[in-house]
């Protein structure tokens, strides 16, 4: 099973477990990101490059499944204006084994937070606000699934 | 040839004040940096936004591709910032 | 947040997540094992030692949150008779990063095969039975988060 | 002092046919390998259960422990197979 979804529409947690729960692989893992409230965030605003998101998003959900022996993988991302609490993405991963859910869960999202074309802009309750800036570790911490 | 398109996002969209161009195609072995080399040099907003090269990423036909890959017969360049998706 | 459940009944996995994710951290990790329905069985039946059992996991917990800045922690293993298909944990862990998610829940589950006492044995449609063996493996795999 | 309280799990209770017994308290010296090998001379399915010590594990009141540990005071004593819990 594979699926990629790029929506600005919310999505059912317990579906996607579902989902891949009913695979039969014994072993299902998933991160959940979620927006923050922080410093007085109101939204945050997901921009994307819709002609290469879906490929692009496919193309890492591809190199998981060559990697490790799983029997689905679910990936969610969100776009719009978020409010904190709000749920951004959502990647989901099945398997026999549970360290292969484990790990290729940790490798989609950590190459989706490098790899994905999102940006992200903060708007504060005073209005101000401020393009996210990409994290060194975070191309650092993808490079590192490469060894 | 046709024009060549090139697509802004995030910051680099807000500073030029547009999302897409469309372009005289460069030379097939001009690359990335060149023609934000060229852009730059149009000044305002695309000087903001591009004078750095340092603080921009860029794809090919929507391939993440170095600033140093030559444009060839691609379609659509990409600029922005270093994703934040996630 | 600390939440251990030793339980016969089944748990709902959205609300378990929804409670992570209302904790604001913004990253949210998770893992489900389910009974697998392989080689003709037709039944799991999970034997634990109650008196230990919720002192145990207890410590398992205690001692992810000690060694990450986690927000929260959920666990819930079910005993008794479980079909193919019935879930049998939960592992859920909330963070401000989500390699501290991620890797607290990898080392929750890892800890739990090889901590927890609870015996599982197989009962198949033939009307044979046969206890799971432990697997040399995951008591590897635990040890190897002393390092 | 009180009798020592035994509990045992999966394939041990099964073989022994009981879930908890209660026994004379051993030397406080004796350790649950030492009570292993007293439980185990009594034959049957006893013998059957416990008598390879490599293939069981232990806790001393509910607390995993090597089966080298000695008694001492403890209230109950757990003999079981390695856990197959998660």
């Amino acid at each position: 099973m594979k699926r990629v979804a790029i929506q600005a529409a919310d999505f059912d947690v317990a579906a996607e477990l579902a989902a891949l729960e009913a695979l039969g692989g014994g072993g299902v893992a998933s991160f959940i990101g979620v927006v923050r409230g922080e410093g007085g965030l109101i939204a945050l605003e997901l921009e994307h490059y819709p002609a290469m998101t879906q490929v692009q998003v496919d193309r890492i959900v591809e190199e998981a499944l060559a990697r490790w022996p799983l029997l689905g993988v679910s990936v969610i991302h969100r776009f719009g204006r978020l409010v904190p609490g709000a749920r951004i993405v959502f990647v989901g991963t099945a398997s026999r084994h549970r360290t292969a859910a484990l790990e290729s869960c940790a490798f989609l999202i950590d190459w989706m937070k490098s790899e994905a074309p999102f940006w992200k802009k903060e708007h504060f309750g005073d209005g101000a606000t401020q393009w996210v800036e990409a994290r060194a570790e975070d191309e650092l911490k993808a490079k590192g699934w490469k060894s | 040839m046709a024009d060549l398109t090139i697509v802004y996002f995030a910051w680099v969209r807000e500073a030029i004040g547009r999302d897409e161009e469309r372009v005289a195609r460069p030379a097939p072995t001009a690359s990335v940096a060149d023609l934000v080399a060229t852009l730059a040099a149009r000044g305002g907003g695309y000087a903001e936004a591009l004078g750095d090269p340092a603080r921009l990423r860029a794809a090919i036909d929507q391939r993440f591709v170095p600033l140093d890959t030559p444009i060839g017969d691609a379609r659509e360049v990409a600029l922005f910032p270093p994703v934040t998706g996630g």
